[in-house]
């Protein structure tokens, strides 16, 4: 590895409010190596390298960059210094083009657009070059997650960099996508390039980098190269104790049908076909997991079960009741809960305190209400025992939710499905937004639910959260289930080969349309 | 003969649609702006009765009808400036401000009009209608769209060059993503505040226009409350024309075309229903029209919402 | 479960007495930002009127001594302050479920024509039974009014910031039309509906001033909605449902219809405002019974942080400037049209002084 | 002992309008008469009108004025106790010993517009702002007057409904003058004047009154004459006559002949005017009108 440090980052601070996110930050990064970045929820690694990108200004601290110490105090001022970034939430504008969306910002802001062929011709020049597959007259908003990772790392190439940083952008990928996107990361520093990734997944960080950071509560704690190194050594590192990898459970002992699904067809809230007829059932006492790439379905699937999206046919039966096309209410009612993948959208309301969170479902039945009004100490009451069970850091419960950090928000929203005590539990993305501890306890939770009797479905892309819990997993794609297999890490090729829509006989799927 | 009658009503109907939407095509060419970059103005109202009052004000005492209408655009975006300073950098609530701004507007220039100008019961000399030689003395189509002053002309000017700005250039595109997805345009290295008062300049310096257009191409005269409920219409003609420039010009058209029919109709002694059904008819049809142009696809995501800057 | 009521009624009294002390101490708090706001809009007024060759001083010593002059000046302080309480509270109950009602002038118009209905083709009826029902038939008609807009929400998105200005013109022009036409009083020169029978008008407090029970009404109601926000079932659906919608849904809680109920208090409320203006005030319908009371309480209840029992304050000080500005026009020739100056810049410093006290609670 | 006149107004004088008017005589009986005044604004209060009534005469105010016609019956109760006051009444008809009604009728001086009218043009157009009486008195008026002279004139008319769209105005009489209109009055209180511009814009040719204000200036071209009306002058000449001992002795009427409150008179600088045939013919009807020999507002 070169010498010369590329990017030199000294003794950053950085507060929001209260929080601190960067407790005094030193960080070396070298020409030309793949750098990953890894830590906890909330260790302070998005904020450190939005710090790079110019993002958000550092309070104390330097950094140093080709050797001249910068400042930047916009992104367009990184940008020019060839700094890229692609976030874990995307920049990009739903309602424009690709091409619009990669001159946004360039150039004067009164500047007549009239060079959109040359930037269509240099966007096709360079997707051919890193096999991208990315067309610039399509529009954001009609792409799926996948492709617009790939408009997304593209953006940067367009601008041309030195530095590319990338914020867990193999989230959302499947297996397949994945390798594609760690052999584009060797082949950009093949081109003299250098790339600073962010991760959870221990697997993909020991093979595609040169040197780890670990950060834990604002600081780097350690950095070492990938040699020196395994997966349980660097969990260590993060948590600061030994994680258990596995968890113990019994075997599975499925009781009765709680929840059949039979050849259930629904469309995405634009319209376009997502759900394309699925049949499953889910038994008291086991957990069914279902793996897939997000997009493939998985949400319609879930908004469905749940009544938040219209069927167009077949059946769902809970506990021996049709619950098909019922509305929200009806179908809580016959002993279903859900914890929801989009936490902000249907979990929670933001400006509400943790105890009208805790009762979003029950406000108008007791104890929590009496003839029309609410009870605030029964609710009251209700919280407080909520958050000691499940170990919620919050002030109070009249506290606002938005204030919580996004785990504990998660937490909650676990502690007030599980508290409804339903027969059947609906999970999609059980540990999103949650670090390795809190993973750890809300899996735990849900294994007593299991031994207690209850049918759990986890839906989730996570598929170490589902080899972790499940007692078998089928696998959606293209709004459909391709196939059913234990939770046996040693047909993880045959897990990812069906996510990517290919059957054991290796035959090509039809892809997503549109 | 009848049919000759005939075209001279729809003739006349033509020139006074166009001239009745054209306060609307202005304020509603400006409401896209700041709509499409996510600020709601329902201040617009106000905004117009100030446009109306400056321009008035300023011909009044240079008899110039050209520094009028800068006056008028002036005015407006003076207004839009306190609009933008509390809802932009302030971060207040957006409809609260324009509620606020409504009263303001009427407030300032009822008391003005009447400390100043009400005993004058002077007017000014208003824009007239140019004469295009050939076109204007064409027939039928010369009595409905070539004998219009130049500000009823340059909506058509407007929309064009609105559209121009908002889809070719970088401005408009800028502007379109700081609507619908700002922290992009934050993070590609635009001030989305300083977008955001752009739009809201163009967007009351147009409904100053749309205003000034009243006391300066129309009628002579200011009168308090002029704009009578032109600034909420042209609020409506931005949801009906899904915040397109061009279709905001054309929708404004069809309210001018009601609002002329039903003035039209009016003087028809051989009309027999009551005159209020014939006043009530463009807003049902702006209702029953919602009811078909359905759904909010096309609104900008981010409509009404401050932007939190890290 | 049974432990936690039971437990639940014997605390009820300090529960409710520690709930009345903080609502108090945060009322307080409240109340010292509306007062600064008024003094900065005062100042404002007094500045413009200086500017423009009057006494800029009038603005306080005539307009708020004036208004408090004597018994019955306070008297028309209250009556002006019943449709804008009514009003403002109602909104602030749509406006909590993001419901943007700009429509309650509309469905003020369409309360007094129903009122006026009830009240004139009605006869022998005790006043018992009248009166309310009078007041009933403009709430019914209000919520209706109201209720198309929010149909149209639910059913087609259509949006009710323009289908509620589209109501409004409507419902003018209706009332111009049943005025003129089919309700006119044949005998009066004035384009007027028949005066409604005695039973029919909303009875007086003292005899001699015009002040009626409207504003007991209004208050009693701006309690209540207050209380069905902040502790009903219902009303935390409706807080829910305009917060998060989607939470809403997912959490079983029917939007539509929660939008439909919020939408419908709302033009109950400004419903009956026109029921009381036709009843209690004019004893018979106009072409124009409000002078924009419809459009003063969304500022009423925008002023009020959409909470109803703010909106009883906000209310009665928007109702003492304009009692205050006509004294002043009367007094010192003032264009009455000042208010309106007055109560914009009263709402921009509101806004303001929020804007700060976040900005110093954040230094802290 | 001093005059003291005292009034009642339905409403707030500081509304621009009805109330301000009555609120304008009481003024004006003050600066010409220099009676001492006093007012009291009640809204649709028959208990209080009786007693503001009372509390007025036993003070020895010599002259009430109740502002509308709704004070009538109040006035009439009171006005048995106290003969020695008058009582005025606003647009009422009535005259039984003290109480006295006051109108002004429109309808007369729109009924010569509407001879000149019919005399001078092909068609007339009416825009009104909202159908309220002064403007319906006045409509019938024209159409009585221009009747007199052809029964099949045609007259068309249209209400823009409200009184602040002067583009509405405007366009209404632009739409009446396109389809043949070539005598157009507007009444529609603010938003008149866009009435006077479209005249304006339509050339010569179109024929206009002003009314109420001077709208020459706005429309020198097309403008015949002026109609101007001063109720409080109407008022005050009825106060001085009763300060001078001399009493209506019947409900007053303010119209053509009481030139001080209302004023009808033809231009000569403008490039149109009336004829001297038609001028001496409109005279005598005037002259008939004041004499009470034609009814000109029946609807
Ligand atoms: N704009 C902000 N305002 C307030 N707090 C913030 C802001 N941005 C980040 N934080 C806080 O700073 C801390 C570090 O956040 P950061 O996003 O860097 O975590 P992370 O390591 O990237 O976590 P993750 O693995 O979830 O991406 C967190 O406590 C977070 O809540
Ligand atoms: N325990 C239950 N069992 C079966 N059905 C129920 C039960 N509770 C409610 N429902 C049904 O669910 C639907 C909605 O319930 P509910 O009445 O609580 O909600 P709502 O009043 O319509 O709206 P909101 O949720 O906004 O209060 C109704 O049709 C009701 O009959
Ligand atoms: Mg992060
Ligand atoms: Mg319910």
């Amino acid at each position: 590895m070169s010498s010369r440090p590329f990017l030199r980052i000294d003794n950053i601070h950085k507060r929001f409010g209260p929080i601190i996110a960067s407790d005094g930050v030193s960080l070396q990064i070298d020409e030309g190596e793949i750098h990953a970045l890894l830590g906890e929820n909330g260790a302070g690694k998005s904020v450190l390298m939005s710090m790079i990108c110019g993002m958000v200004r550092p309070d104390e601290g330097e950094i140093v960059y080709k050797g001249v110490p910068v400042r930047f105090n916009s992104p367009r001022e990184a940008i020019r210094q060839r700094i890229g970034m692609v976030h874990q939430h995307f920049m990009l504008v739903p309602n424009l083009t690709v091409a619009e969306n990669y001159i946004l910002g360039r150039g004067s802001a009164f500047r007549v657009i009239n060079d959109i062929d040359k930037v269509h011709a240099k966007i096709r020049e360079l997707s051919d070059r890193y096999a991208l597959d990315v067309r610039p007259d399509a529009l954001i908003e009609d792409l799926s997650v996948g492709e617009q990772q790939r408009v997304e790392i593209l953006k940067a190439l367009f601008n041309g960099i030195d530095l590319l940083i990338l914020d867990e952008p193999t989230a959302v990928l499947t297996p397949q996508e994945t390798d594609r996107l760690l052999t584009l990361m060797r082949d950009l520093v093949a081109d003299g390039k250098t790339v600073v990734f962010i991760s959870h997944k221990l697997d993909e960080v020991m093979r595609v980098s040169d040197r780890i950071s670990v950060m834990r509560d604002g600081r780097v704690v350690n950095t070492v190269s990938v040699d020196h190194t395994d997966a349980r050594g660097l969990a260590r590192m993060m948590v600061g104790r030994d994680v258990g990898m596995e968890l113990v459970r019994s075997a599975a002992a499925p009781g009765r049908l709680v929840l059949s699904v039979e050849n259930l067809i629904c469309r995405s809230e634009t319209g376009l076909p997502a759900v394309r007829g699925i049949s499953l059932g889910v038994h008291a006492g086991e957990i069914v997991g279902v793996a897939g790439v997000s997009g493939n379905g998985q949400s319609e699937l879930a908004l469905a079960l749940s009544g938040l999206l219209p069927v167009d046919s077949g059946r769902v039966v809970l506990n021996g009741k049709d619950i098909t096309g019922l509305a929200p209410a009806r179908i809580n009612a016959h002993g279903f809960s859900h914890i929801p993948e989009d936490r902000h959208k249907h979990g929670i309301v933001q400006s509400l305190s943790l105890s009208e969170n805790t009762i979003l479902q029950r406000y108008d039945q007791p104890p929590f209400a009496a003839r029309g009004m609410l009870s605030r100490r029964a609710i009251g009451t209700h919280t407080r025992d909520l958050i000691k069970r499940f170990r919620i850091k919050c002030h109070n419960e009249n506290q606002r939710i938005g204030d919580l950090s996004g785990g504990n928000q998660q937490k909650l929203v676990v502690a007030r499905e599980l508290a409804r005590n339903p027969d059947f539990i609906l999970v999609n993305q059980l540990a999103r937004g949650i670090d390795i501890g809190a993973m750890e306890f809300v899996m735990e939770e849900m294994l007593k639910q299991r031994e207690s009797g209850k049918a759990i479905l986890l839906i989730s892309t996570e598929l170490e959260e589902l080899f972790a819990i499940c007692d078998r997993i089928l696998v959606m794609f293209h709004g459909e289930i391709l196939g059913e297999l234990p939770p046996d890490r040693a047909r993880l090729e045959e897990l990812g080969l069906l996510m990517a829509g290919k059957t054991a006989d290796h035959s090509e799927q039809p892809t997503l349309a549109g | 003969m009848d049919d000759m009658m005939f075209f001279t009503f729809l003739a006349a109907l033509m020139g006074a649609a166009w001239r009745l939407a054209t306060p609307l095509i202005f304020a509603s060419i400006g409401a896209v702006f700041s709509e499409r970059a996510g600020v709601l103005n329902i201040g617009l109202e106000g905004t117009m009765l100030v446009g109306a009052f400056c321009g008035f004000a300023a011909a009044f005492a240079t008899g110039s009808i050209p520094l009028g209408l800068l006056a008028g655009v002036g005015g407006g975006m003076l207004f839009g400036l306190v609009f933008a300073f509390f809802t932009i950098t302030i971060k207040a609530d957006q409809i609260v401000v324009g509620a606020a701004l409504n009263l303001l507007g009427m407030g300032l220039t009822a008391f003005l009009f009447r400390t100043y100008y009400v005993s004058t019961g002077k007017g000014i000399e208003i824009a007239q209608p140019v004469h295009i030689p050939w076109l204007s003395d064409l027939p039928f189509l010369g009595e409905a769209f070539f004998r219009q002053n130049l500000i009823v002309y340059s909506t058509i000017l407007t929309a064009i060059l609105a559209t121009l700005v908002l889809y070719r250039t970088a401005f408009g595109l800028t502007l379109r993503a700081v609507g619908e997805h700002p922290k992009a345009v934050d993070v590609a290295g635009r001030n989305v505040a300083t977008y955001r008062y752009a739009a809201v300049m163009v967007g009351t310096g147009l409904a100053g226009l749309g205003g000034a257009f009243l006391t300066l191409g129309h009628s002579n005269q200011f009168v308090e409350g002029i704009t009578s409920g032109r600034g909420f219409i042209a609020l409506a003609v931005v949801v009906f024309a899904r915040w397109s420039p061009i279709g905001a010009f054309f929708v404004s058209l069809l309210f001018g075309l009601f609002y002329a029919l039903q003035l039209m109709l009016q003087a028809q002694a051989s009309v027999v229903v009551p005159y209020q059904v014939l006043q009530a008819l463009p807003y049902i049809m702006t209702i029953i029209t919602l009811v078909f142009v359905r759904g909010k696809g096309a609104a900008p995501s981010k409509l009404g919402q401050p932007y939190e800057m890290r | 479960m049974e432990q936690v009521n039971q437990g639940a009624r014997d605390h009820v009294y300090p529960q409710a007495a520690h709930a009345l002390y903080r609502t108090l101490s945060q009322a307080a708090i409240s109340a010292a930002t509306p007062i600064a706001a008024v003094l900065v809009a005062l100042s404002f007024g007094a500045a413009l009127l200086w500017l423009n060759g009057f006494t800029g001083t009038d603005v306080v010593t005539v307009m708020v001594m004036g208004s408090f002059q004597d018994a019955r000046s306070i008297g028309e302080i209250l009556l002006k302050a019943t449709p804008l309480i009514l009003i403002g509270a109602g909104l602030c109950v749509a406006f909590r479920c993001s419901i943007w009602n700009i429509g309650a002038e509309g469905q003020l118009y369409v309360g007094a024509i129903a009122a006026t209905f009830v009240g004139t083709s009605i006869d022998g009826l005790s006043v018992w039974i009248h009166a309310p029902l009078v007041m009933l038939a403009g709430a019914l008609a209000g919520a209706a009014w109201a209720g198309i807009a929010g149909y149209l929400k639910v059913r087609f998105q259509a949006s009710e910031i323009v289908t509620t200005i589209m109501l409004n013109y409507i419902a003018l022009i209706l009332t111009s039309y049943l005025v003129t036409g089919p309700m006119r009083d044949v005998s009066a020169a004035y384009p007027q509906s028949a005066r409604l029978v005695r039973e029919a008008w909303t009875p007086r407090i003292v005899s001699d001033m015009r002040l009626h029970i409207g504003i007991l009404v209004a208050i009693v109601l701006a309690v209540a909605l207050y209380i069905f926000l902040q502790r009903s079932s219902r009303g935390f659906a409706l807080r829910v449902v305009g917060l998060n919608p989607h939470a809403a849904r997912y959490a079983g809680m029917d939007v539509r219809r929660n939008v439909m109920i919020a939408i419908c208090i709302s033009g109950a409320m400004a419903g009956l405002a026109g029921a009381f203006e036709v009843a209690g005030v004019t004893h018979r319908l106009y072409q124009n019974i409000s002078p924009g009371y419809g459009f003063e309480g969304i500022a009423v209840a925008l002023l009020a942080n959409n909470n109803p029992l703010a909106a009883i304050l906000s209310g009665g000080l928007f109702a003492m400037l304009r009692s205050g500005s006509e004294v002043l026009q009367i007094t010192s020739q003032v264009p009455q049209v000042l208010v309106l100056v007055i109560q914009g810049i009263v709402i921009l410093s509101v806004v303001a002084f929020a804007k700060f006290r976040g900005m110093f609670a954040g230094l802290r | 002992e001093d005059f003291k006149m005292g009034l009642l107004v339905p409403g707030s004088v500081s509304e621009e309008g009805w109330n301000r008017i009555g609120y304008n005589a009481l003024k004006g009986v003050e600066d010409q008469l220099g009676a001492k005044i006093s007012y009291v604004e009640l809204q649709q209060n028959p208990a209080s009108f009786e007693k503001a009534f009372r509390d007025y005469a036993s003070q020895g105010y010599k002259v009430i004025l109740g502002h509308g016609f709704e004070f009538q019956d109040a006035a009439l109760e009171v006005a048995l106790d106290y003969p020695d006051t008058y009582f005025l009444i606003s647009s009422s008809s009535i005259h039984e010993g003290n109480v006295i009604g006051l109108n002004t009728d429109t309808s007369q001086p729109f009924y010569l517009m509407g001879v000149i009218a019919a005399k001078m043009g092909q068609k007339a157009g009416l825009v009104g702002g909202m159908e309220i009486p002064p403007i319906q008195q006045a409509f019938a008026g024209f159409k009585n007057g221009a009747k007199s002279v052809n029964p099949d004139f045609p007259i068309s008319e249209a209400y823009i409904g409200n009184f602040t769209d002067t583009t509405a105005a405007k366009e209404a009489a632009l739409s009446m003058i396109s389809q043949g209109a070539d005598f157009v009055v507007p009444n529609a209180s603010g938003a008149t004047v866009g009435g006077y511009q479209a005249i304006s814009e339509s050339g010569p040719d179109v024929r206009s009154f002003s009314i109420f204000s001077d709208f020459t200036e706005v429309a020198p071209n097309n403008i015949l004459g002026l109609y101007v009306a001063d109720y409080a002058q109407g008022v005050v000449e009825v106060v001085r006559s009763i300060h001078d001992g001399t009493p209506p002795t019947q409900n007053v009427v303010f119209g053509l002949k009481d030139p001080k409150v209302i004023s009808f008179t033809f231009r000569d600088d403008g490039p149109v005017s009336v004829p001297e045939d038609i001028r001496a013919e409109v005279k005598a009807i005037s002259d008939k009108i004041a004499a009470g020999e034609i009814k000109t507002d029946a609807q």
